[in-house]
């Protein structure tokens, strides 16, 4: 039962990281990606490939999955320039299915559906992060939480996160105030991609395989519903949402009702969560994080 | 001196000529009407001088420079700033956190500004210049009496005080020349008033302002000299004196007498 | 390649195409209206199916083809449609109009969240695995010249091109249509104009969603009918729509042809590997918005300062 | 005020379900675990055996259960097809459940993420579907009751060339691991045998519209074309093949086995000869399991349900064993009770494990005549050779 909620909090962990990226990209950018599970993709395989072919450790293809990814949410932000709302979601949308399909038929580097094995282990000074010995990986993970969360939080008290809060609001003011709105819409992009590269990194060190079938729609959704969840432009309430989800998704399992709820049951809530938050409470659980600011000298 | 002149400047849309060689100039340090009828092509001229629309011929020349073209932000910067005729607040966003953007790039060392080590180095030293920008913003709001309501969402505010606010918006951008989109639409008489004692204390600031307005009252009585547009053509520059006895101007608002 | 390769290609691609027009009209229609995508379309072409399945199999019984199963099937299309467009009704009174003021986030959420728990539902209420459409009609195909199609093919483009004439005529010349395409260009003025835009509004989707009937109806003889069917194909309707111009009945039309035959003569003839067919898609997609963000015969829209 | 409710409202809720949650008696019913796909695109596969497993453990506690005494409960968890999901659910089974056994998963994929962890817990895994040749090399505790890609695209590829001496096939398959993998097996020893692959197409999962690798297929002509796919595709390309006149054979892979294929294309399915699940003729106890299943579900079991039935029930007669031994149910214990099964009588044959846990198994050959399925024959590869059995 404990391991059980341990991993609860291993997967709440790795979607928390793809939550804040969808949360720097949708909450603070107002840009609608449906693109992190592609990212994500991207990451674990950046991992996969690099480790199991030519032998690198976790630690070295930790950044080269959050480049890799940074490089493609370049690639698929530039497009951004030009779109706007339903557009930018649909092209993001078939990002997303382009790196799916290419992983599941380039076979001489991915392996295509067969997927990769036999992933290595994190070590950390020679101490093996066992995947099976959860507190272990779960402290690993909690770190990366926590440093992705403070400077993104640091990123959203800057002026840079306060020029994004005003590309959301209004494109043509922003302009106008001297912001350079396609940098900043790149910028969201590749942010919230790299972190979710870190995301997939983690978990194929997690899993130790990845195979195409994970990468669906259904990741990029469920992310999304953890941001609207929990609160857009508040990256606490992204970490709260990451865990409600999970916890909603091993709910059948967690009360061993499984043979009870039908199995459709966590989709249909998510499709739920997403119309009644719209309706009832757009600004999520927690809503948009008020900054307090203070003058020089003043108290600390 | 001039501070900025158009040359020719013309914007079509398909077969529609908005502006047509227009000849537009503004003297530093004056206050410069720009009056015409509906649909003469004012916002339009607007337009193509802040870089929110790029002419089809002609040029812009701003402080001896030519910006013809540029993109808005660009042309932020030299030191242009505008408010808009449909108040283009931030509107989630409070009232300070809306003049601290006007602060944007206006942090950090010149020779790194708008490079990534500006933004590198704004991210180290988060806390100092996040106090400077706010303390600039507030002596902005206090330039408009709006201190007290700074922890405002600017959607909240009435309407005289969202127009106010975009001016100081506007402002934070340490602008050489500031334009004013009918600034008082919507304005009830003494909120008018108000919002003249704060344009001469624009220009006050050393700060030119050019200003579309229907309210002639207001026009005539700050702005040193006026510009009118017809039809997307000049029609007529000069005082208010000489504009109020220009026969063309008065046929063009009242229609030809017979 | 034959000459009668590239014929059958080209044939392939053509009814390929037609699939994605048929449904490409309905995406087409409701953003026309609402500049909206939605994003429950293919869901709702789902349940079209579905209800047509029942229904056909109810009233047709045991029946040989003949006059009755052609007859039953038309009766069957008839109840889709319409249960389909009370459906698509109720769903834009439910989850899209609370959310007409909000900002253009809210909507597209909210019909993602919908378009979830359509396919889910479906999936929980009919289980997941793919039921067979009866055609109606016998489908022995006709060749000439060594090209192949069937009437089921033929069927699917002339249906096709038969909506798409009367969308036209529809929106362009009734007055229902003058109404929407007023409340297309300014919601605000258009309720002013004394035009109930609820009303507007609701005809939209109860059309959109019958059209959506009826494409799932006619491409469930093909592609049997299952829970998830109404997703992929109806991106790739959506992405037709996108390339032809969203909002233009014609360009819909076209950019459906347009998509099927690209993905044809792609894995055909540019030698693209066949198992990224998808790719192709999404793939033009991005590459038309890039290029010509409006679409091909869509307009441009300028946002006013 | 009303944010901090909000607050507070969600972390009761959180707090709330561990307090629901039950936390894994310990009773005295064993348990035994089944993962498998419940929901997703390839739900099917995943319901089906599900059903096999709940039905032989249903059989088996109408007898009495262990020791004539002991019901045993099966627990089924859902993988969604998707590695993550897999891991989560084997981790409830081990750690909540504290299960015994395990039958599934359904898919490759899925069984290399469950198996490596099973292998750790020292949990017994019997998979009735992982085909991938390297699965049971995991560890000594991953067995399976389906045969290895190896094996099956050895006996299709030898048979194809030897008894039906085609010399040119054409493949149609879909990019999963379970079609490419025998594709890949049946090429090699289709090849190894002097024959030619001489056009390969493929497609993704949930594609519908198959004409266009068709048309090249035909221009191609080959004398057979070899569909290694499931059920749904599998209709696809018959009516879609049939659709552009074409009329070449045929030859497909267990994935033929599953009924469903008649109601989607039994117009279409004459003459298609596939190679599935080894019988015995006749056997009694497998025209048993045929209509008790189609009596209780209504539609009839494929052949990874055969073959989770066969697993489920090999499993529940190890545990029995090791409890009439011991008086409990120690994981290795049972694993290796499972492990010296020998000659076991089930429906899909006589079964023995390999040393890796391989099945030792034969292949069934099969000819459609309209809607019926013929036995051809049982057969294997031994060295290279194909031997008839029966």
């Amino acid at each position: 039962m404990w391991n059980f909620f341990l991993l609860i909090l291993i997967y709440t962990g790795i979607y928390a990281l793809m939550a804040l990226g969808q949360n720097i990209i949708t909450g603070y950018g107002g840009m609608l990606s449906l693109t992190q599970a592609g990212f994500f993709a991207i990451g674990s395989y950046a991992t996969a490939i690099l480790a199991t072919r030519y032998g690198w450790s976790f630690w070295a293809t930790l950044p080269a999955a959050a480049l890799f990814s940074a490089f493609f949410g370049l690639l698929i932000g530039l497009p951004t320039l030009r779109l706007k709302g339903d557009y930018l979601a649909i092209a993001t949308l078939g990002f997303g299915e382009i790196v799916r399909n290419v992983l599941n038929n380039w076979d001489s580097l991915t392996n295509g559906p067969m997927g990769i094995q036999k992933i290595p282990m994190i070590t950390i000074f020679g101490f093996v992060v066992n995947p099976y010995k959860k507190y272990a990986f779960l402290v690993v993970l909690s770190i990366a939480v926590l440093v992705a969360y403070l400077l993104f939080q640091r990123l959203a008290r800057s002026r840079m996160g306060r020029a994004l809060a005003a590309v959301r609001e209004d494109e043509i003011a922003a302009q106008s105030m001297g912001i350079n709105i396609t940098k900043y819409k790149v910028y969201a992009f590749i942010l919230g991609a790299s972190v979710a590269g870190v995301a997939g990194s983690f978990q194929a060190a997690f899993t130790l395989s990845v195979s195409p079938g994970t990468y669906t729609f259904m990741v990029s959704v469920m992310v999304l519903c953890m941001v609207v969840l929990g609160g857009m432009g508040n990256f606490k309430a992204s970490i709260l949402g990451a865990f409600i989800i999970q916890l909603i998704s091993y709910l059948p399992q967690l009360t061993g009702l499984t043979a009870v709820i039908p199995p459709q049951f966590k989709q249909i809530l998510f499709g739920l969560i997403l119309v009644i938050m719209m309706i009832w409470r757009p600004q999520g659980l927690l809503g948009r994080e008020q900054i307090t600011y203070r003058k020089k000298g003043g108290k600390r | 001196m001039t501070l900025l002149e158009t040359l020719d400047l013309t914007r079509a849309y398909g077969g529609v000529v908005a502006v047509n060689k227009v000849n537009f100039s503004v003297e530093e340090g004056l206050i410069t009407g720009l009056i015409g009828p509906n649909g003469a092509g004012k916002t339009t001229l607007f337009n193509n001088i802040t870089g929110l629309d790029v002419p089809t011929h002609g040029r812009v020349i701003f402080a001896g420079r030519d910006i013809t073209g540029s993109p808005a932000h660009k042309i932020c910067r030299m030191g242009i700033a505008r408010t808009f005729q449909n108040i283009r607040l931030f509107k989630d966003l409070t009232v300070v956190e809306n003049v601290m953007i006007g602060r944007h790039f206006k942090t950090g060392k010149s020779e790194t500004k708008g490079r990534f080590l500006n933004a590198f180095n704004s991210y180290i030293r988060l806390h100092q210049e996040e106090e400077e920008i706010y303390e600039r913003a507030c002596e902005w709001l206090e330039f408009f009496d709006m201190e007290g309501m700074k922890d405002e969402l600017a959607k909240n505010l009435p309407y005289g005080k969202q127009r106010e606010l975009e001016i100081a918006r506007a402002l934070a951008t340490d602008p050489k020349l500031l334009f004013l989109d009918e600034p008082a639409a919507g304005m009830n008489p003494q909120e008018t008033d108000h919002l003249m004692t704060i344009i001469r204390k624009i220009r006050d600031l050393d700060i030119t302002v050019v200003l579309i307005e229907h309210d002639m009252k207001l026009v005539m009585s700050i702005c040193d000299t006026i510009t009118v547009l017809n039809y997307g053509q000049k029609l007529a520059e000069g005082t208010p004196y000489e504009i109020r006895r220009n026969q063309d101007v008065i046929e063009a608002y009242l229609g030809k007498e017979e | 390649m034959g000459i009668a390769e590239f014929f059958q290609h080209l044939m392939n691609g053509l009814t390929l195409g037609g699939i994605y027009a048929l449904i490409a009209l309905g995406y087409t229609m409701v953003y026309g209206i609402l500049k909206f995508i939605n994003f429950a379309h293919g869901d709702v072409l789902m349940a079209g199916a579905f209800i047509g399945l029942f229904v056909f199999d109810w009233l047709r019984g045991s029946a040989p083809l003949g006059v009755w199963t052609i007859i039953s099937f038309f009766l069957a299309m008839i109840v889709s449609m319409g249960l389909s467009a009370l459906l698509g009704v109720f769903i834009e009174r439910v989850a899209y109009r609370p959310l007409r003021q909000a900002t253009r986030l809210a909507p597209l959420l909210s019909a993602i969240g919908v378009s979830f728990i359509l396919s889910n539902g479906a999936a929980w209420a009919f289980g997941t695995r793919s039921r067979k459409f009866n055609y109606p009609f016998d489908n022995t195909p006709i060749t000439i010249a060594q090209v192949v199609i069937t009437p089921h093919q033929i069927l699917i483009l002339v249906v096709s091109l038969v909506m798409m004439i009367a969308l036209r005529l529809f929106v362009n010349r009734t007055r229902m249509g003058k109404a929407m395409r007023a409340t297309s260009l300014d919601q605000p003025t258009a309720m002013l104009m004394g035009i109930n835009v609820d009303r507007v509004i609701s005809l939209t989707f109860a059309i959109g969603s019958a059209l959506a009937a009826v494409g799932g109806i006619l491409i469930a003889l093909d592609f049997k009918v299952y829970a998830s069917m109404g997703t992929m194909t109806g991106l790739k309707a959506f992405v037709a729509a996108v390339v032809g111009g969203i909002g233009n009945i014609s360009g819909a039309m076209f950019g459906g042809i347009l998509l099927g035959l690209l993905e044809t003569f792609g894995v055909a003839i540019f030698g693209i590997p066949t198992g990224l067919k998808d790719t192709i898609a999404f793939g033009v997609l991005i590459l038309i918005l890039l290029i010509r963000p409006e679409g091909l015969f869509g307009k441009v829209e300028k946002e006013k300062v | 005020m009303k944010k901090s409710l909000f607050v507070l409202l969600a972390v009761l809720v959180v707090f709330a379900f561990p307090v629901v949650a039950q936390g894994g008696k310990e009773g005295a019913s064993p348990k035994i675990g089944f993962i498998g796909p419940m929901t997703g695109d390839n739900a099917n596969y995943g319901v089906l055996s599900n059903n096999s497993a709940i039905l032989a453990v249903e059989q088996f506690n109408a007898k009495g259960g262990i020791d004539g005494k002991i019901p045993v409960v099966l627990v089924t968890e859902d993988s969604e097809g998707v590695p993550e999901k897999g891991l989560s659910s084997i981790e409830k089974l081990s750690s909540s459940d504290k299960i015994v056994g395990l039958i599934g998963p359904i898919f490759t994929g899925v069984s290399f993420a469950v198996g490596e962890r099973v292998q750790n817990e020292g949990i017994i895994m019997l998979s009735p579907s992982a085909t991938h040749a390297d699965i049971t090399d995991i560890g000594d505790y991953v067995f399976r009751t389906v045969v290895s890609d190896g094996l099956q695209g050895e006996v299709a590829g030898t048979y194809f060339a030897k008894v039906l001496g085609y010399t040119n096939v054409g493949v149609l398959y879909a990019k999963n691991d379970y079609s490419q993998g025998l594709y890949e097996g049946m090429a090699a020893s289709f090849t190894a045998n002097g024959g030619k692959i001489t056009i390969v197409e493929s497609f993704n999962v949930g594609d519908k519209d198959l004409k266009t690798q068709l048309t090249k297929i035909r221009s191609a002509n080959p004398q057979a074309i070899y569909i290694p796919n499931y059920t749904a595709e599998m209709a696809q390309i018959l009516e879609q093949a049939a659709q552009l006149g074409m009329k070449i054979p045929f030859l497909s892979s267990d994935g033929f086995s599953d009924p469903n294929i008649y109601n989607l294309a039994g117009d279409f399915t004459d003459g298609v000869i596939y190679v599935g699940p080894a019988k015995v003729k006749e056997s009694p106890s497998y025209a048993k399991f045929v209509a008790d299943y189609t009596a209780k579900y209504g539609v009839g079991p494929d052949s990874f349900a055969t073959n989770a039935f066969d697993g489920t029930n090999i499993l529940l007669a190890a545990m029995d064993k090791v409890y009439k031994a011991t008086g409990k149910f120690d994981r290795k214990a049972v694993r290796d009770a499972v492990a010296a099964t020998k000659d076991y009588q089930g429906v899909t044959g006589t079964v023995n494990f390999a040393e890796n846990g391989d099945l030792v198994a034969y292949q069934g050959l099969y000819k459609v005549n309209k809607t019926t399925p013929e036995y051809l024959g049982t057969f294997t590869v031994v060295d290279g050779e194909l031997v008839q059995i029966d």
